[in-house]
């Protein structure tokens, strides 16, 4: 089985990011793992997305359509990605920035205080990694420790003093799921 | 002191703050919130009134955000 | 600067009602957003040509010829006709324009990577030419649109993302002076370099965009005029330090000024 | 009008001329030259645009420049100048505005020699630049249809928004042969409607290729595909010669295919009933007209001047239906009516779908 | 080796200095540059050659200036850079020395978009330059193949004295994916005994295409010729996937097949009995490999992201023995596992051999 | 001038055997017939490059990037490895060897339309790079091979095959001062013209060759010698009148002299 | 019926030329004609030929590989030509300065003083149309009268003076013919 | 004066007559009869003895058709 993630956001949320360590988490973790950014018209003051794909046996399709699981960080991306996310998929959003209900009922929506949660973390730079924790806590596809581990090796070097930070919200997001009890999959 | 004031689309503003440091009257600042487009606009600060409409912020403003008004007492149009 | 437009978005403006309005959109440029980085000084350049145009009253017969290049959508901004060249080929479709339409005024809007780079022999041949066009060389130091490459006017010893340890002349070559080399062609009737680092250099640039059309429209051949600009996010610096890099850096090796103006243009700054 | 004995490459110029050309723009390169210098010459005499570029990437540009104006704009080149022509053919394409070039062919691959050739065929039919498009196509075999297909050319390059090649080699530039001159025509005096020449009285306008949102550009490409196919069941052209009867058929067109004529009637003289079957469009390539004879013949020879190109064609239309067999001259050497006539009888005599023999001359084919 | 996660442009570069690259030569552009900016910062660190050419034609034409030197030289750009190579790979190709060129497609024609595409397909196998040559061209599916093709290339480039392309699309060179690196290989010290470097000892060598004697360019041409039939003899690449059973065949390449794959499983979930056909090798294409399967198919289905380009070479291999559908998306969209397997089921449930279904996407196309 | 070679043809020499030798064909020239017309400069060019890779005694690390143009078959009429550059990119290809073989002697043998026109754009990046290369560049104003157009030198009012009235500078340009414009890069350390037009000039020439390829020794820079020459067959004179051509209408446009000279260059001609 | 005829010279020795007369001669009296030149390696300095081909009806191939006729103006072209001509057709040279004897015994060879003839009539530039006209002696291709117009018509301006000279050539060149009574075809 | 000769390579002698105008002594004319390339090439004529072996011939020929000799009376190798 392959599940396949995007996540979505301004320029400068960190979206290709938090792609990119949930990817090294997977390969850490022994499976088989696709990363691919948009890199269009988008990226320049734009939105940025990437898509994950994570299975056991060699991806085929990078890109998908309907993706299983989005994590949209602003309006625009709820926008664009609540009508594709499949059925049965998630959908997580940042309540924080996105206040609108969602339209529809044969997915799961949550809402994240991500920058909320972020800004308790320390910076409103973590609700990428905010978010990759609650997503991980809904759909268990790897360790939150292998998540950790990808975060000690791929974070800039000139960022190093927001390693502490990150790892503080990958488990503050991962928390905030757990407290709402929602159904894990 | 010519009165003057302007209209900011805050919609077009990307938050770069050129006009907030080229204001020769410090009239400008960032708002709380964000646009659409994800940045901070700028707004006319409390120190509104001393703005004198000298066009300073249009001329540096890279996306066309400001339209200037200015009291018309005379109009300055040499230079 | 105190040109009034009548087709600027003035929908809000009721609450100013007693006021006159000193500064609006020119007409010739679109009203809707353009694409660049805060603090991006392409936009700001749009905003002088098309007042300039206005000021001239040619909206109705200027073209445009939009670059490959982070102002490759320059075209979508003016409110006037363009078409879109290929990388670096500017020169020559302003060539067969011009040739088509001698009494239209033809610009090209290019980037240092554009012109100096892949189209330096166009801009070249063009200059030897006397092509009466006019050429607007946005000069910010790097290749903006692909993610901040070396350009052929990167300075000695600065980092762009192929010339990762700074640029070293010894392999990488020196900074090109492309509006001093077309000073020294016949057919070239005004070249000039102006910046944007600060009001009064704007003010500056803004009045050598209209000699450099003043240039065409008296049919004094080829006039180009280099703008030092900005590029903060491959900079990698705020929008104001960006400005101070202009300034103390890009400055000192392409200094401001006049390498050559026909003496036929009447029309002093 | 009077026959007159013209060179080929001044029959095109002055072809091009009557036919209301605006604007030419070249570069020197043997063995188009005298077109080049035929314009530099006649275009000024008419208060036309002559200009000769910096080099031929200039020159396509300039094309491009003039043809957005609405102009009619055209550049003649031979196959290293084509290849450098090729970004600006597809932003041309890309653009949808209107040109003719004239690729007269030379020996290659890279600097080659100034020999007659036809090995720049896939480069004209298939990827006269990067992307999906094609432009049109016509090779013509006498220097009066050179005339007549360069005086046509525009019309077709306006009626469709499209680039058309007229495609010669240097045979059919250098020689010289009786042309009867079409009557002159001045350039129309209108501009299209979709030219840009200042937005005057009405909103302005931007041609361009750039569309970065990839459904825009699919709907762009879809458009042009579609025209594409518009083209493809309009301008379709081929001459069909002693067919009627043949069992052996020749495929060639432009030099060649006159050349496989005197080999056709030489292999009738010899007993064999021979035809040639002459695309003039080569793209579109007129298929189904080809189809259509295969099913009566016992054999097809192609024969081309360059190592089997056309031949995928050719292939595609037989669709293994009956044997065929491929004569190949590449390097600016001219297949005479002898060999060509040869083959035709040897192909006859044997039946055989092989192609071992004459081994040194024809290049490995089979099917 | 350990896997590690690369980024598609990336582990291009360093597969090709594990392969011992010399020189690298190039011109920034989407979506390619990762690889140019890579090789900025790798190949002083090894004290080999890194530049950034003024532009394509200059990259081209320094790759062949070090190439002639014997050297492993490289350059990577994309389609429109591509295009204005054409002259120089041309030269290079009449010249027989090896490089190795990396083209990350993007959607045309003109300056189009920076999205994946392969619309180019043509100019890499029918046409990269004027004359009759045809590059070696590898198109890779994933990273990791990717990295292995382009570890090989040199070899290749070398044994035959011809260009390698490695064709991917923007797709390929942005995504990551886990890689094993093939271990480091220093460029090999000794000269071959082809290259210029000084005539120290030896009579003096030229390096050139230019043959003005028509005979002696087509001797060339024949060399040239009997060498790439040795190509086409030995290099000849593809996997077949699930075909062993199959009675409805997928044919794609690069990312549309790994997309394909993907479809194929889901069509089989949906009761069709699917396979795919994947040539790696471009040209020379695996075309008996693919005319072996199609006895056993009841229905055919071309994918790709252009106009069907590749489509040509199955129709020749298909040779109308079983119907052939055509699924093309353009313009850097990329179709989606979903849409292929909708073909896939459409043409098993139908058995249908016309096109007219779905007809916004699939462009027309019948045989 | 003195040279001395063993490898000349002297089987003739036996008639001559009390007298010794002060001029024999350099061994640098490979011994075949030239397809030069009658009085066209390149032969001689050739045979003062060959001169001077024999004095200089590099005939073993030389190597020629032959240009498209008249001298296309440079390669076979020297003694030493070449190749054969497509039009107007030698100072590429001469990159790209000279990039891979730092301690070898690269020079590029280029025309005017070769170097000035569909090349310029190499020409002046190898020289901002200052790459070590030697180019000598034969300005005979035309367009030899391809039967005699203009060329960017071709002079104002000169008529050509594509510049039948003379060469407009107003529709047509103004001639081009390549080595000129080179002289003002920094990374150029030898820019000079000489001219074929008399033996004084001459031997000029041949030390100017000399200087050039010590610049590149030396590690100086790209040195580039222009060289005024003839081309009889394409300005319709014969080759007496041709040299008057040079001298009376060329020279006058294109000034010989020294443009830039590295003063690190210690040899004084 | 199609004539083929090839002229070869030095470069300068008008071969191009003489073609083109008859060329221009042959359409004048109603034929079809193709001419077609050499253009390559050997114009620098080298030689130069061309190949007329004159028929009834439309010509097919401008170019063969054995002519019917042959006008060799030098040695290299006696050499290249003398195996080529078709059996039975003509090899016209110029006696003056090829000096050796024909190999071939199934094609007439007629050596022509065309030199001495040319140089009667003023010039040696007039080697060509005296070749030419010695040609039409043998083979009534054209009538000489078309020939002396075709000249009339289409030798350059700034040459009007060898006008005369030229048709006094063609004249002598086929009164040579006549006067060696060989058999004419 | 230095008594000197010159040998000519009459068969790549291309007839272009620059020798004949450069030669301070005069000693060069152009043969009567044509070398296989169609040339009249050059050849010393009656005035043959004064050559002094200055050898501009030499440098002014394109063709490199001449070697040049003088009686070894001292070598002239300065400049
Ligand atoms: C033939 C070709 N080569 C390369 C590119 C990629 N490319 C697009 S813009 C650009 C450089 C832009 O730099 P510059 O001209 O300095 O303009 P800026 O973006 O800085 O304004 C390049 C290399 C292209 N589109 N086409
Ligand atoms: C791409 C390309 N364009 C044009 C030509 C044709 N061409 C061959 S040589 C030449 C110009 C030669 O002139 P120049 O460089 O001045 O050298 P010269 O022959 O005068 O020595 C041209 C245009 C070519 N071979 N390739
Ligand atoms: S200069 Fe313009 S874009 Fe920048 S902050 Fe001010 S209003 Fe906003
Ligand atoms: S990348 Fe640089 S040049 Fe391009 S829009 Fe951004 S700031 Fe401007
Ligand atoms: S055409 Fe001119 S440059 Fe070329 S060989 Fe003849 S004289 Fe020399
Ligand atoms: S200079 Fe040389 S080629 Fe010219 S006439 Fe004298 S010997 Fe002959």
């Amino acid at each position: 089985m392959e599940t396949s993630i995007i996540i979505s956001g301004f320029g400068g949320q960190g979206a290709l990011f938090a792609g990119q360590v949930l990817a090294h988490a997977a390969m850490e973790s022994g499976k088989e793992v696709t990363w691919i950014p948009s890199y269009g018209p988008e990226m320049r003051g734009g939105t940025a997305h990437c898509t994950v794909v994570i299975g056991d046996e060699p991806i085929g399709s990078p890109l998908v359509r309907n993706p299983h699981c989005v994590i949209a960080m602003n309006l625009p991306s709820v926008d664009k990605y609540e009508p594709l996310v499949a059925v049965g998929g998630r959908l997580l959003y940042d309540s924080t920035l996105v206040k609108r209900p969602l339209r529809r009922t044969d997915i799961l929506g949550v809402a994240i205080p991500a920058h909320d949660i972020a800004l308790r973390c320390g910076s409103q730079q973590l609700v990428n990694i905010a978010m990759l924790g609650a997503l991980l806590a809904l759909c268990p596809l790897v360790e939150l420790a292998a998540v950790e581990q990808a975060l000690r090796a791929h974070l800039p070097e000139r960022h190093a003093e927001l390693l502490r930070p990150n790892i503080l919200a990958l488990h503050a997001g991962a928390a905030y799921i757990r407290e709402q009890r929602i159904a894990v999959s | 002191m010519t009165q003057g004031t302007v209209l900011i689309r805050s919609e077009r503003c990307k938050g770069c703050g050129l006009c907030i440091q080229a204001c020769p009257q410090q009239v400008l600042a960032f708002a709380e919130t964000f646009n659409a487009r994800g940045y901070r606009p700028v707004q006319l600060d409390e120190r509104e009134r001393f703005c004198t409409g000298c066009g300073v912020c249009a001329i540096v403003c890279p996306d066309v955000v400001f339209t200037v008004y200015r009291q018309p007492l005379r109009r300055v149009e040499r230079r | 600067m105190t040109t009034l437009s009548l087709e600027a978005p003035l929908r809000e403006a009721s609450a100013h009602s007693q006021m006159e309005i000193v500064y609006a959109p020119p007409a010739a440029l679109a009203d809707v957003p353009m694409h660049y980085c805060p603090g991006c000084s392409h936009g700001a350049i749009h905003r002088m040509i098309a007042e300039v145009v206005d000021e001239l009253a040619i909206r109705e017969c200027t073209l445009c010829v939009a670059p490959v290049g982070c102002a490759v959508f320059a075209y979508k901004y003016f409110n006037f006709d363009s078409c879109e060249a290929a990388h670096g080929r500017a020169p020559a479709m302003a060539t067969g324009l011009k040739r088509i339409l001698p009494d239209r005024v033809i610009f090209t809007y290019q980037g240092d990577g554009d012109l100096a780079s892949i189209g330096a022999n166009e801009i070249l041949h063009a200059a030897l030419r006397g092509e009466p066009i006019s050429v607007i060389f946005v000069n910010n130091a790097v290749y903006g649109m692909t993610g901040g490459q070396m350009a052929p006017t990167t300075l000695v010893g600065m980092k762009t993302t192929s010339s990762p340890l700074g640029r070293d002349p010894l392999t990488q070559g020196h900074p090109i002076h492309i509006t001093e080399m077309l000073a020294t062609i016949p057919g070239v009737a005004y070249a000039v370099r102006r910046s944007m680092h600060s009001v009064a250099e704007m003010r500056k640039t803004k009045k050598a965009i209209r000699l450099a059309f003043q240039a065409q429209l008296q049919g004094l051949g080829l006039s180009i005029v280099e703008i030092l600009a900005t590029c903060p996010t491959n900079w990698r610096l705020t929008p104001i330090e960006a400005l101070d890099f202009i300034r103390d850096r890009m400055a000192p090796e392409y200094p401001v000024g006049d390498f050559k103006v026909d003496e036929r243009l009447r029309e002093k700054g | 009008m009077a026959r007159a004995l013209w060179k080929g490459n001044e029959a095109l110029a002055e072809a091009a001329i009557r036919a209301g050309v605006d604007a030419f723009f070249g570069y020197p390169i043997t063995p188009q030259t005298e077109l080049l210098e035929y314009m530099a010459r006649r275009m000024p005499e008419l208060g036309r645009v002559f200009l000769q570029a910096e080099s031929e990437i200039a020159a396509i540009n300039m094309v491009y420049g003039a043809a957005c104006a609405g102009a009619r704009a055209m550049t003649s080149s031979s196959s290293p100048g084509i290849s450098l022509m090729q970004e600006g053919l597809s932003y041309i394409a890309g653009s949808e505005v209107p040109c003719v070039v004239v690729d007269i062919m030379r020996g290659g691959p890279g600097l080659g020699n100034i020999q007659p050739s036809q090995a720049d065929y896939f480069q004209l039919t298939r990827s006269a630049g990067h992307g999906d498009f094609h432009p049109l196509v016509l090779a013509p075999a006498t220097l009066q249809e050179a005339v007549d297909l360069m005086y046509a050319s525009f019309d077709l390059a306006f009626k469709y928004r499209t680039i058309v090649i007229i495609a010669g080699d240097g045979a059919l530039g250098q020689m010289m042969e009786p042309v009867e001159m079409p009557p002159m025509r001045p350039p129309p005096p209108d501009r299209p409607d979709w030219a840009v020449f200042g937005a005057k009285g009405r909103p302005p306008r931007a041609i361009t290729s750039l569309y970065l949102d990839a459904e825009e550009l699919e709907q762009v490409n879809q458009r042009l595909q579609a025209k594409l196919k518009v083209i493809a069941a309009n301008e379709q052209r081929w001459e069909c010669y002693l067919t009627e009867d043949a069992e052996y058929l020749v495929v060639a067109f432009g030099t060649v295919a006159r050349i496989a004529k005197s080999a056709v009637r030489a292999a009738r003289a010899a007993g064999v009933r021979a035809g040639l079957f002459r695309p003039i469009s080569l793209w579109p390539y007129p298929a189904e007209a080809l189809s259509r004879l295969i099913g009566q013949m016992r054999g097809v020879l192609v024969v081309e001047m360059n190592a089997g190109q056309m031949l995928e064609d050719v292939r595609m239309a037989v669709c293994g239906r009956t044997p065929l067999r491929f004569l190949g001259r590449m390097g600016g050497v001219i297949p005479m009516p002898d060999e060509i006539a040869a083959e035709i009888v040897y192909m006859a005599r044997t039946r055989q779908h092989g192609n071992r023999h004459g081994a040194q001359r024809l290049l490995q084919f089979k099917e």
